[in-house]
């Protein structure tokens, strides 16, 4: 992947604005770019989303299917997160296997959606040992506009409150599929991810690709619908200090908390 | 700046024997062409046709860094076509596979008849079309919208590459074969022109036919593409006004 | 792989041959070059050919293997067809996993042998659902002069029509092979694929790699015996017109004939 | 020419609840760090932390060959954490998987404020990290490793760099979690700092913890941070003397 | 890999010292440098070996995991070693898969330790044809200072006589293993090797890297206690003499049975 | 233009113990070596020894585009050993494997003495083996057939070398050993020579010898090459006349 020089210029026109109060888009610091959320976009996957933020744009599709679960959880279904940040995305994205980027993103987001219990996988158990549901999930970013962090868990959660599988039963030890009914992904929990950057000695949310690029430093917070923290990954090349880290999870539980009303009111 | 085209109106005027989807065998599944849908590319469209959902993003002319494809008097094109995994029923693994690599060269090969290339000597033109969701008819859905997206990006072209297929089902030559009339049907023919003089670009053809069977899917599927030019030039109109 | 810079005066020289209705060897617009077929050539291998067309030259291997059918077709042996275009044939091949050029070769020989119906794959089915037989059938391409695919289909044919494979029984549900009984591979249908190069405005048949490196498209047409059309595959940077492509078929119904001679009369 | 320091009395001043291997809620497993222990390296260290053995080399400033990294200003640090095969109870297949590739970035995301890269434009410092032996935490040992190796390489840098974690075990929160305690424990938040300013330049948090929770938990992490930046001092003074 | 060049300088001083029977770190040509062993290093390891020669360092590791046999003989266990010249270990190694000088080094120790039949791999069978151990033997290279091959077969001999295996017992044609019972791999035969490098003429024993990178040739001596010839391996851009390698194998009787001092005295 | 040279005369004058082929203990098995036998190729060979079929491509010297594996004073010789899928019982998977990885090493090894790859610095001489039928040693009939493929192109070399492998094989010194005696056999050495000195260019042992009976091995492995030497001379001299 190309490296992208900032124009100093750039760099320190952002920093001023931020210095004054203001963003190059007139957001506040608190305030996310428009969200755009939509499911089931895509009939073959049985869980589905669109996700904007911004001019950020990502697809995120749910695919379960029939596996074997690990051998020191053999009751607990299993959580797949997969992410490709495609060169359709971005001219600075090449063809390839998932870069470290794209790995962070796929982990962060696996990290906050398991850790925060959102599915229940132990009701993904079909035969304990043996069969347990899988469920896929890929996020395929279209459009790269900066804080693809919040789209990536905002769109995955959608995908998986969209997310209805087929009933599997078991009758003399095998599997029995029944095509015909189909059952809402257990959903247990609700978990968002908010974003900070610092720029010019402050911490802005939702940061655009423009601000992502001269940022000091980087702090995504996962958080559930109770307030507690389920996952939190800092960024970039400058340190941040303990202050910082507090108050921008003292912010999150205010901004999460409107982050949460895009989401359905349930699933199914 | 979105704009939206839909078929309501073609196929009014079949008749002739029902399908499964209840089509006449001349018609189009119904379809809609958006241009401009993607802000960081350089030109950009999403191609809906039947159960197809198809975007294409175009980046270039620009700088081609891989200096052994770099070619002295024109411009490289180059096509990535590309499944998301959940596009399908069975889970895709992401990456390249073998059907991919041979689509993405034959989709290139299609639209480079139509594009001056010879303009943008040493640089690349790169074509990425991701096939989000696949019912049947995904490689021709990909070079409609490409042709689409090259247009949206301002790059100089002869004509807008258009692609349809026709192909034979239940022993009856049937245009715009769906993901069942594929699986279960006797052949598949793709076929891609340029309008104005009716050239074909791309040419596949898997199954059994006589030559007299063959003749009359290949002129099916060019009525097909001629329909679907239409589509496409309006997507580019709306977008751009007349 | 490699560019190859054709000089203009090449181009223009072979250009003009064919508009005066000749070739650079001599040959007429219907003539292939000599072609030399061998069967048997490799005893490891249960079927085997290797082919010559001028100086083009394909080793074709084929090995059954019992494998699990797939899933939509469970009474129905499976057909795989690899092709290497090994850097020992030609200067601008590469060490490497097969490229595009490669892997079409391999797609459209598999495509016009399987859509032929060349062999009879449920005659391959051992358990239904479990067990079948799976034929691989690898080209190694080992010195290129043009006209791979007439090539790789015709050496592909004759290695199908050259493979004994061992005699499977079902015993218990078990599969039992007898390595002493060897049958012919089941062949149901012949086929055999044949390349014009548009050049100067003509399609000329059997393009040798000088031909090809100046023409401005292809096309690739495989016929059965009975003179159906199983495969077409279009190549080249410039289009073709109905009447060409109509044209083509037509001349491939004579040429096939011709070509057709090559095979060996029956598997025994 | 090696040296070993011990942490023998370190923990003494606690007497909290007692967890399964009988340490203080505060209190860090044994450890030990030793500078320059590699011969054809340009600065190493080796640290064990409880059942963790964690090998690193430095090689750089040196000159950096793939152009599309090179940076026009500054140095890049490339870190490359790295597990044995026989480092873990079941086999690790040899080269880098998804986590391998994420910990890598963020070790050298981590190190990078406290290196003056600005010194070495348009080349490249590599820190190779070598899991042995893995039992619990070994990103912050090798981070806390780097930086002790980045010293013994000569590498100018504004502080040295030490991480350590805490987390929740049994409802309790507690330093520097043991491979069983992270396991069945509610969450794990690894953290570095620039001991000088108190800086953080790693953090993650995995689990669930109440924003109090964290507070507490981040707050220990810093404390046991603190505590190994003293023996990775120690253990440079004894390499190169006072 | 980079190319080092050597100064031919450097080249032409360490030929004359040879020549003169001297060595740049004043050994005789059949003299090793410091050699240190040690075992049981890594707790989690089920056998581990550190070994120095001189400044050349290797962790050896050897894990146990049960497997199928290969099908030619289903009622033998397996070895398999792996090497990693990491880019620790010098400043010439890059990441990447094993090339063709970690592959070399891997096969020639595998070699080495399977034809002298250093474990009993018959004893590693649990299930004829079904299960056996499979003892995997990982080379972890972190100093390299020349003669990686002697170090090793060192190590990797020293551990596998450090390897304890879990008992394993077939109760009703399934697997048992009593994680408590731990047995010592049943080894049969010892054996080291010893490589000689060309240099100015002579033959000299464990090259250092500077010698290495100024040799003629290589040649390695996989011997067993009881002086058989195990296995061996010629390297190097320049060729031997007969004479030099009948000299290389007499003089390799002598040097490995000092050698075999250094291992422990048995495995219990 | 196709020479072909048998050894229907060759081991003549052995009488010793029979093996499972009935050949003699110092007998080859029949082989014949053909050059310029391939047309894109600056220089080719083609040998069959026993049921071993071996296709060796040569190219160059030529530029060689890698910088850094460019050496400024000399040529570098690559070899690329491969097995066709289907040179053996159970189909290989195409691709390089360990096995071909050491082999290509060795090869390069053992062909490199006798070539003056000084006189073509910065450049690159590529041999390409390709494996066709394998029926136990493959690798040494790479050797030799890729020194007439070398001799074919006209690379200039010292000497002609010649591979060869001898073993032992229920109890006994054996020439050349089949398949089936490798697989049971004690022991198997690879030894490839520069005829007009004698000199040792690849030697491997794998198996276990006494160094007496290592000495009568190496012995009678030379021995062969020296008959195989004679039968690559007069597949030159065929193609080119003297």
């Amino acid at each position: 992947m190309g490296v992208t020089i900032i124009p100093e210029i750039i760099r320190e026109s952002l920093n001023n604005l931020v210095k004054n109060g203001e963003r190059s888009d007139d957001r506040s610091f608190d305030d996310y770019r428009d969200i755009y959320l939509e499911t089931g976009v895509i009939s073959k996957a049985e869980g589905s989303a669109r996700v904007k933020i911004g001019k950020t744009q990502i697809m995120v599709g749910a695919k379960p299917q029939i596996g074997e679960p690990f051998s020191d959880t053999p009751n607990v279904g299993v959580l797949m997160t997969n992410s490709e940040l495609i060169p359709m995305a971005s001219p600075d994205f090449e063809p390839g296997p998932p870069d470290e980027r794209s790995v962070e993103l796929a982990r962060v987001t696996d990290r906050c959606m398991r850790e925060a219990g959102v599915v229940d996988l132990e009701k993904l158990c079909i035969i304990e040992g043996k069969k347990v549901w899988m469920i896929f999930l890929d996020l395929h970013i279209i459009d790269y506009d900066g804080n693809l962090m919040d789209a990536a868990v905002l769109g995955s959660m959608a995908a998986l409150m969209d997310t209805k599988i087929q009933e599997a039963k078991v009758v003399d030890d095998e599997v029995v599929i029944d095509p015909e009914k189909k059952v809402p992904l257990p959903i247990k929990e609700k978990a968002l991810m908010c974003t900070f950057a610092k720029i010019g000695g402050e911490l802005i949310v939702d940061p655009s690709l423009e601000e992502e690029q001269v940022m000091d430093a980087r702090i995504s917070i996962g958080m559930r619908a109770d307030g507690s923290i389920c996952a939190m990954q800092k960024g970039g090349m400058q340190p941040l200090t303990k202050d910082e880290i507090l108050k921008a999870v003292e912010r999150t539980g205010e901004i999460t908390k409107k982050l949460m009303e895009h989401l359905p009111q349930n699933n199914q | 700046m979105i704009t939206i085209i839909t078929n309501k109106i073609l196929g009014k005027d079949s008749t002739s024997s029902k399908r499964a989807d209840g089509r006449a065998s001349d018609e189009l599944r119904p379809f809609k062409i958006e241009a401009g849908v993607l802000e960081r590319a350089d030109g950009s469209a999403y191609l809906e046709l039947g159960g197809n959902k198809v975007m294409v993003a175009v980046y270039g002319p620009r700088e081609l860094h891989i200096r052994r494809l770099m070619q002295p008097d024109r411009a490289v094109l180059r096509c990535r076509y590309n499944m998301a995994p959940f596009s399908v029923d069975d889970r895709k693994r992401p990456g390249p596979d073998r059907r991919s690599v041979e689509i993405s060269k034959i989709t290139s090969e299609a639209l480079m008849p139509a594009v001056f290339l010879e303009k943008f000597p040493r640089s690349t033109i790169d074509v990425f079309i991701e096939v989000l969701e696949a019912e049947g008819g995904t490689r021709c859905a990909g070079i409609t919208a490409a042709s689409v997206a090259l247009a949206d990006a301002g790059v100089p072209m002869r004509d807008l590459v258009v692609a349809c297929a026709a192909g034979k089902s239940e022993g009856e030559v049937v245009l715009d074969l769906s993901e069942a009339e594929d699986k279960d049907g006797e052949a598949d023919v793709p076929v891609a022109i340029m309008p104005r003089t009716g050239e074909v670009t791309l040419l596949q053809s898997d199954g059994n036919l006589t030559p007299e069977e063959f003749e009359k899917t290949l002129n099916l599927a060019i009525e097909g593409c001629m329909k679907l030019s239409e589509a496409q030039k309006e997507a580019i109109i709306k977008r751009y006004g007349d």
